[in-house]
């Protein structure tokens, strides 16, 4: 039972790593950025790069190491975003919505064809291992690689709800997602906070995507699909835009496959999971805690 | 988002131009039509027909949900649920009760307008993007469902299904005239009072409401026109391949179809079939390109929406070009 | 101090701005006045730069702003009230109000900004908490006015700040704007209430059909007879 | 039996009693103004009768049938329409197909009368057309009515909206501020407006700040403060209750 | 094919392939195809078939019927002779008739449920070992290992349940539980919570080797001791690379005979690694036989006529293929489906057990 709690919480806290981003960006320009699960892919090759062209990693030094990884990655990755951003999503900001979701749909085949063709269509094994002996916690198996993983991800989440909440560059955020051209008029410059979400979401995608080669080992060029799918779910569950809410939505979609496979078999899984998703839903409209959207009329 | 200073293509007050009178009365749907009877006499291979008649039901798929996205506004990232449903339907009739395959059509129609009432009726209620999370939800249960049960042959599907006609060309017109139908149809439906209905919900609920459409009930019939569309589809689907298995009915083939719609234009249905034959013929016109192939297919979409944000055909206003 | 010069403004198919100029001078109140569809909203979009003017120029306080982004402008101090109040809905008063003071760095100066508005406007402040979007109309309004006067524009453009307003507020939103000029903003307003407009203006223009059709002191407007008939209600 | 009945009426939001205790009623054909403060409720009671918001208590009537609890689309179905304060057109839809949607309750249409294109289809989308323009001259529009109702200036868009609800052939028409945003002289359009509208039998309530247009135009005004009835009367006593005068007149606006 | 033989008759006999190079499984493709172009260059390098040159052309099926019915219909049209593709059942399914019609045999590699024979179609030959071959190697060998709780895994592909749930049948009691798993993912840790639950001893995955080595890793990480044996979609270097070479230490796998099982073939690794720069995979040498397998037919039949090509096929007996000899039973399957038991042994599979 524990055993599975503690399951279904390791996966959810990367879905929810991935979902932040995908919130955000959602949140912001109402974009279904579907290549935000191929930056996580991105992330986890520039990151296989990075190790690679580094040489061997002596496995004292492989927590500080990967570390240092990380946040080149995540540098990497955000500048992708923030590319991706400028190409493909910037100039349709006045198209109707959904056009930009044609461009992100077909950036995400570029970038995993591209990736494809680059890196070829086989697997590539990380180099490093977050192997380690695992201990037990109230008759759950953790080890401390994941308890590391855990804490990391933590830290970047809530370094971003007080980022969202509490400075004006999250209240930006916030305007911006509302109206953008009264924005404007605030001064804000639309175009730059814009641009760093992208960048923030994007880090924090490629921050999974190392994290993930690390602890699981194995990387290709389409990881990012289904995780990508499962970040959208998370984040619309959380109730979007909203980062708690998101962060919420990731671990209860974690909890939700672990019960639903040890209840139903891994074959009802997914079914199980969107079931209650859908439940939930009908009965809470505005997901965990989006906000309640008082229309008036 | 909301509205922003750069003017939009929509609803302009330019004189028509001969060519926006063209394009946008009957004779456009008409030399469509004559394009697509005409194809086969240019170019008859077996592979040529066999995509052409995909793409003509794709067009279908497209044409349907049209109407729930294009129309009413609803985003719908699910909508192969239909026509899973169609075609799983149609396939177990045939094969395991052995009925020829127009006679699954009624039962087919019935299982679709259940399932969009199924789909619909709690989801509607629920604001676009939660919408959006549900439909997909569905999608996924569908599939997974039939990747499960025995009825649906699991994971390798149903097999052996019967064909109207065991002539390609003769099914490839067989199919042209129903997805002609069908995309008739769904312009007519478009611009008939459920139709405009469709289009205040998708502007403005508030508003619809207070004019007297009951805006719940409008989705619904907008939703169970999508299905029946789809459903259709899928009967055309499983006699096209014989085949069919929980692979065809992916999370990406309803991005394909919503991307068809929103490529051509939303709402407008010459756009829309321009947008699904595109989306279509691309990847097979790039079939060559092997490695490349998606590469290029992501990238030429990006490059076709930065061009023309709108759409390659956007709808305009029946008004616009009086 | 603002300065447009012959602007011409094209939305797709319609030539709103024909050739347009005024002047706003420093610690003016200048009142715009027209029917609708003449074009003053246009006009204040294309100082603050939320639409592109495709002919003449833009100045403010002598640098060329024709072609500068919407949030520049608003950095130089050229601050917009839109029409149709344009509150952020799902943000609540005080966080709308905090929005107007996005470029000011000091948190004590917004505090000290937004603490201003509250006095001039106590429903604010007992809304402070609710959502901007389920505010009344006319409660909108004076948030959208105080957002602005928090962002402490030396120009502000106000697009029919009374509408929606009892009349008694309208009169004490009259004050205010009285009361900010006073303290050194200059002032553009666009009104159809023209009475109350004047009463406050120094000067003012009337637009037709995208250009400006007459202009004077508040004074000479008030006796024009054109003006009286169409604007003051005889 | 009074055309609207609204009787002891409660609206709370959260610990805020947006409309306590209202009671008013409009006769047939009866023109009633509703002033007030901003934030007084005036909004809110409308939309309280046309069903956007459901009241806490109370009792709401057409013609003696119950209101309360019925979806807007129902409400519209007895026969009231409305504008709104803050203008909600269907904006990237033409002016036309804007008016055409007060249509909808009394086109005569069905589904396959619109597939099959029959003669009654055509029939209804002709008549669909003549009365959007009908509605459309009625109000006066002078925008450009094929273009897309988002790009009219503000005082048109009114006027659309108007000419929406009049499509819809209603029996008693809300209007929420007509003539906000509006000068002096097409103030005078509206009041003349409202008086053609009159005679064609409807029932109006009208919410406005303008007070001019108000006392002119009104059989009876009703005053609204904190959500409470504070006086209901003919314009000239209204106008003089000293009630009404501290709470929203002031002693000069009247001028 | 059969129609279009004369006006061909100079020209290089086309082979067809239907192999997934986009989609979910797009990384099996290029195994194929390299195995494919192997063999292809190898006999050309003798003199061809006939006195003509082998020419492979692929498409891809995407895993996918619409696409894969595309692409055996762009084949068709291309001309091929005999087709040498197929991977998913399900898109290999809607490709029989299309192939059928236009009298092209084919020869079909991987993929290999009872559905694409049971419709008795005398232009479909399985050179794969049948799923009810391979459950009866993995039978004998758990039961030989004293295995009495085994759990098949699988990925919920038609395939791989194929396996699990045949061998299911055979285990009879000694199968205390099948576990399917959703393919693409990284965490496998609910469904291994799962298995263990069972307290099983054996645990027999019949999927591919990217899940495959997830799955070990996350199996022997959660405390699993028992044994572990994989099926033949896992048997590739890059399982215990992926696993970790020390956690997959001892996996069983039960497999047709392999270029490292076969005496001398260690000589065909090599020219493919030298050729592609890579290891061959999953149904690489199913592949580079279903090209020598069509070319001996070819040969036999002296022509590339469908009918004759087909009839030569079936009278094939004792044709040198990796999975031994070669003889097709009445159904058109292997006769023996040659499975043998490897283990991983420093990293690599060796021959564990020939089960003979
Ligand atoms: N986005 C737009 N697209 C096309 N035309 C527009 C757009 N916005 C305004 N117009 C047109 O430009 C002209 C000027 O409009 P503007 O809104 O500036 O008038 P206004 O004087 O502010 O009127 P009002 O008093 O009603 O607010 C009008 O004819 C209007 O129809
Ligand atoms: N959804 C809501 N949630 C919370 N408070 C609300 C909501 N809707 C209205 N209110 C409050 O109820 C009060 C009455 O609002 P209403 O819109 O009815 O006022 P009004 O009389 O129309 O004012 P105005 O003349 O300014 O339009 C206001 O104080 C408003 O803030
Ligand atoms: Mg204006
Ligand atoms: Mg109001």
């Amino acid at each position: 039972m524990t055993q599975l709690v503690w399951n279904g919480l390791f996966v959810g806290s990367f879905y929810a790593l991935v979902a932040l981003g995908y919130s955000m960006v959602y949140g912001i320009i109402k974009l279904l950025n579907f290549a935000h699960g191929d930056l996580y892919m991105l992330g986890a090759f520039v990151g296989f790069a990075i190790l690679g062209a580094a040489g061997g990693v002596s496995p004292a030094m492989t927590l500080p190491v990967l570390l240092a990884v990380l946040v080149a990655t995540m540098a990497g990755t955000g500048l992708a975003g923030v590319a991706l951003e400028r190409i493909a999503y910037r100039p349709l900001r006045h198209a109707p919505r959904l056009s930009l979701l044609i461009t992100a749909v077909g950036a995400s085949f570029a970038l995993e064809y591209g990736m494809r063709a680059g890196a070829g269509a086989d697997p590539r094994v990380y180099p490093v291992r977050l192997d380690g002996a695992s201990f037990e916690v109230l008759g759950a198996r953790v080890t401390l690689q994941q308890l590391v993983l855990i804490g990391l991800a933590v830290v970047l989440m809530a370094g971003l709800n007080l980022l969202v909440t509490r400075t004006r560059e999250g209240r930006a955020m916030r305007a911006i997602a509302l109206d953008p051209r009264t924005s404007r008029l605030m001064g804000i410059d639309v175009d730059a906070v814009i641009s760093r979400t992208f960048f923030i979401g994007s880090a924090l995608a490629g921050a999974a995507g190392v994290m993930a080669g690390a602890y699981y080992g194995k990387i290709d060029f389409l990881m990012g699909f289904l995780i990508g799918l499962k970040a959208f779910t998370a984040a619309v569950i959380g109730g979007i835009g909203n980062i708690p809410g998101t962060m919420l939505g990731g671990l209860l979609l974690g909890l939700l496959e672990s019960f639903g496979t040890f209840w139903l078999g891994g074959e009802w899984r997914d079914v199980f999971a969107f079931g209650v998703l859908i439940l939930f839903l009908t009965v809470r409209p505005t997901g965990l805690l989006g906000e309640r959207v008082v229309e008036r009329v | 988002m909301t509205t922003t200073g750069q003017p939009r293509l929509l609803g302009t007050d330019k004189p028509p131009t001969l060519v926006s009178r063209l394009m946008d009365n009957r004779w456009a749907g008409l030399a469509g039509l004559l394009v697509a009877v005409l194809a086969p006499f240019v170019i008859a291979t077996p592979y040529a027909l066999s995509v052409m008649t995909s793409a003509a039901i794709f067009v279908m798929l497209a044409a349907g949900l049209n109407i729930v996205v294009g129309y009413c506004g609803l985003l719908d990232l699910g909508y192969v649920a239909f026509f899973a449903v169609g075609a799983y339907t149609a396939g177990v009739l045939t094969t395991r009760v052995g009925l020829p395959l127009l006679a699954t059509v009624p039962a087919v129609l019935v299982v679709t307008v259940i399932a969009g009432v199924v789909i619909g009726a709690p989801t509607l209620r629920l604001r676009s993007d939660y919408l959006a999370i549900v439909t997909l939800g569905f999608g996924e249960i569908i599939r997974i469902t039939a990747n499960n049960l025995d009825v649906t042959g699991g994971p390798s599907g149903i097999y052996g299904i019967p064909s109207l006609t065991a002539n390609p060309v003769v099914f490839y017109y067989v199919t042209v005239a129903v997805v002609a139908l069908a995309v008739l149809g769904a312009a007519r439906l478009g611009r008939s009072r459920m139709g405009r209905a469709w289009r205040f919900i998708r502007e403005d609920e508030d508003a619809a409401e207070a004019m007297g459409v009951h805006t719940y009930k409008v989705k619904l019939a907008a939703y169970i026109a999508g299905a029946v569309w789809g459903g259709l589809a899928g009967v055309l689907f499983a006699a096209h391949l014989s085949a069919i298995s929980p692979t065809s009915f992916t999370f990406l083939q309803s991005a394909l179809v919503l991307m068809a719609v929103v490529l051509g234009g939303m709402g407008s249905i010459p756009g829309v079939v321009v947008g699904a034959v595109v989306i279509s013929l691309l990847p097979e016109f790039l079939r060559d390109l092997a490695d490349y192939r998606f590469f290029l297919f992501g990238v030429l979409l990006i490059v076709v929406m930065l061009v023309r944000p709108q759409g390659l055909w956007p709808a305009r206003s029946k008004e616009a070009l009086k | 101090m603002l300065e447009l010069r012959d602007l011409d403004v094209h939305y797709d198919g319609v030539h709103a701005l024909r050739g347009l100029s005024l002047t706003v001078g420093p610690g003016e109140i200048v009142a715009l006045l027209g029917n609708n569809g003449a074009g003053k909203t246009t006009t204040l979009s294309a100082a603050s730069g939320l639409v592109r003017p495709s002919g003449g120029a833009v100045t403010f306080d002598g640098r060329d702003i024709t072609r500068e982004k919407a949030h520049k402008i608003a950095a130089l101090g050229l601050v917009h009230v839109p029409e149709g109040r344009r509150v952020f809905s799902t943000l609540t008063v005080h966080e709308n109000l905090q929005l107007g003071g996005y470029l000011v760095r000091d948190h004590a100066e917004i505090r000290r900004r937004v603490d201003r508005v509250y006095d001039v406007m106590p429903r604010l402040a007992e809304r402070r908490a609710q959502q901007g979007g389920t505010l009344s109309g006319g409660e909108q309004q004076l948030l959208a006015i105080g957002r602005a006067m928090v962002t402490g524009p030396r120009l502000l453009l106000l697009d029919e700040p009374s509408m929606g307003l009892a009349p008694l507020i309208v009169a004490s939103v009259m004050e205010t704007i009285a009361q900010i000029n006073a303290e050194g903003t200059s002032v553009l307003l666009v009104e159809q209430n023209a009475v109350a407009a004047l009463k406050i203006a120094h000067r003012g223009y009337v637009m037709e059909n995208g250009a400006c059709v007459l202009q004077g002191s508040a004074a000479e407007l008030r006796e024009d007879t054109r003006v009286a008939e169409a604007y003051l209600g005889g | 039996m009074s055309l609207l009945e609204v009787e002891d009426l409660r609206l709370r939001f959260g610990g805020l009693l947006a409309i306590d205790g209202l009671s008013f009623s409009v006769e047939e054909g009866e023109i009633v103004s509703v002033i007030g403060p901003n934030g007084a409720g005036k909004t809110s009671a409308f939309n309280c009768v046309t069903g956007f918001y459901r009241a806490s208590s109370g009792r709401l009537a057409l013609r003696g049938e119950n209101l309360l609890g019925l979806r807007p689309s129902a409400v519209a179905a007895r026969g009231i329409a409305r504008t709104f304060q803050n203008l909600r057109l269907f904006g990237e839809l033409s002016v036309l197909d804007n008016v055409r949607a007060g249509a909808h309750l009394w086109l005569r249409q069905g589904i396959l009368d619109a597939l099959l294109h029959t003669p009654r289809y055509r029939r209804s989308e002709r008549e669909c057309t003549e009365q959007a323009h009908h509605w459309l001259d009625f109000v006066g529009l002078r925008g450009d009515r094929y273009g897309a109702a988002r790009n009219l200036p503000y005082g048109e868009q009114r006027r659309a909206e108007i000419a929406r609800a009049l499509a819809r052939r209603p029996d008693l028409l809300l209007l929420d501020e007509p003539a906000a945003g509006l000068n002096q002289g097409e103030k005078a359009e509206m009041l003349d407006l409202i008086r053609r509208v009159q005679g064609l039998g409807i029932a109006i309530v009208l919410i406005e700040h303008d007070m001019g247009l108000v006392m002119d135009v009104s059989e009876r005004v009703v005053v609204l403060n904190f959500g409470q009835k504070i006086a209901d009367g003919r314009p000239d006593d209204v106008r003089k209750d000293p009630a009404v005068i501290a709470a929203y007149l002031g002693s000069e606006a009247h001028a | 094919g059969g129609a279009s033989d004369s006006d061909k008759q100079a020209g290089p006999i086309v082979l067809g392939m239907l192999i997934p190079q986009s989609g979910s499984e797009a990384a099996i493709g290029p195994y194929m195809s390299n195995a494919a172009q192997l063999a292809i260059d190898e006999i050309n390098a003798k003199g061809g078939v006939l006195g003509r040159k082998l020419e492979l052309k692929t498409a891809d099926d995407a895993c996918d019927a619409q696409s894969a019915s595309a692409g055996a219909n762009k084949l068709v049209t291309e001309g091929v002779a005999v087709s040498v593709g197929g991977y998913c059942s399900g898109a290999t399914l809607p490709t029989l008739p299309i192939f059928g019609k236009a009298g092209i045999p084919m020869i079909i590699p991987a993929a290999n449920s009872q559905e694409l024979v049971d419709q008795k179609l005398k232009h479909v030959f399985l050179i794969n070992g049948t799923g009810s071959q391979q459950a009866a190697a993995a039978q004998k060998w758990i039961a030989k290992q004293g295995g009495t709780r085994a759990v098949l895994m699988h990925d919920n592909t038609s395939y791989s349940k194929d396996i699990a749930l045949r061998t299911k049948e055979l285990l009879g009691a000694q199968a205390v539980a099948v576990e399917a798993v959703t393919p693409k993912e990284s965490d496998y840790s609910a469904n291994v919570t799962n298995v263990l639950s069972h307290k099983p001893d054996f645990v027999y995955w019949t999927g591919y080797f990217q899940e495959g080595g997830l799955i070990i890793r996350q199996l022997r990480q959660a405390g699993y001791k028992g044994s572990i044996m994989v099926g033949d979609g896992s048997v590739s270097p890059k399982l215990a690379e992926i696993a970790g070479a020390s956690t997959a230490e001892g996996v069983y796998a039960t497999m047709t005979q392999t270029p490292d099982t076969i005496q001398g073939a260690s000589g065909w690794i090599d020219a493919y690694k030298k050729k592609f720069g890579s290891e061959p995979g999953p149904y690489s040498n199913q592949s580079y036989d279903a090209v020598r397998l069509a070319a001996e037919a070819i040969t036999k039949a002296g022509g590339t006529d469908g009918a004759k090509v087909i009839s030569a096929l079936e009278a094939m007996d004792g044709f040198q293929m990796f999975s031994g000899p070669l003889k097709f039973t009445p159904e058109h399957t292997l006769a023996s489906g040659g499975f043998q038991i490897l283990v991983v042994k420093d990293g690599a599979f060796a021959l564990q057990d020939p089960l003979t």
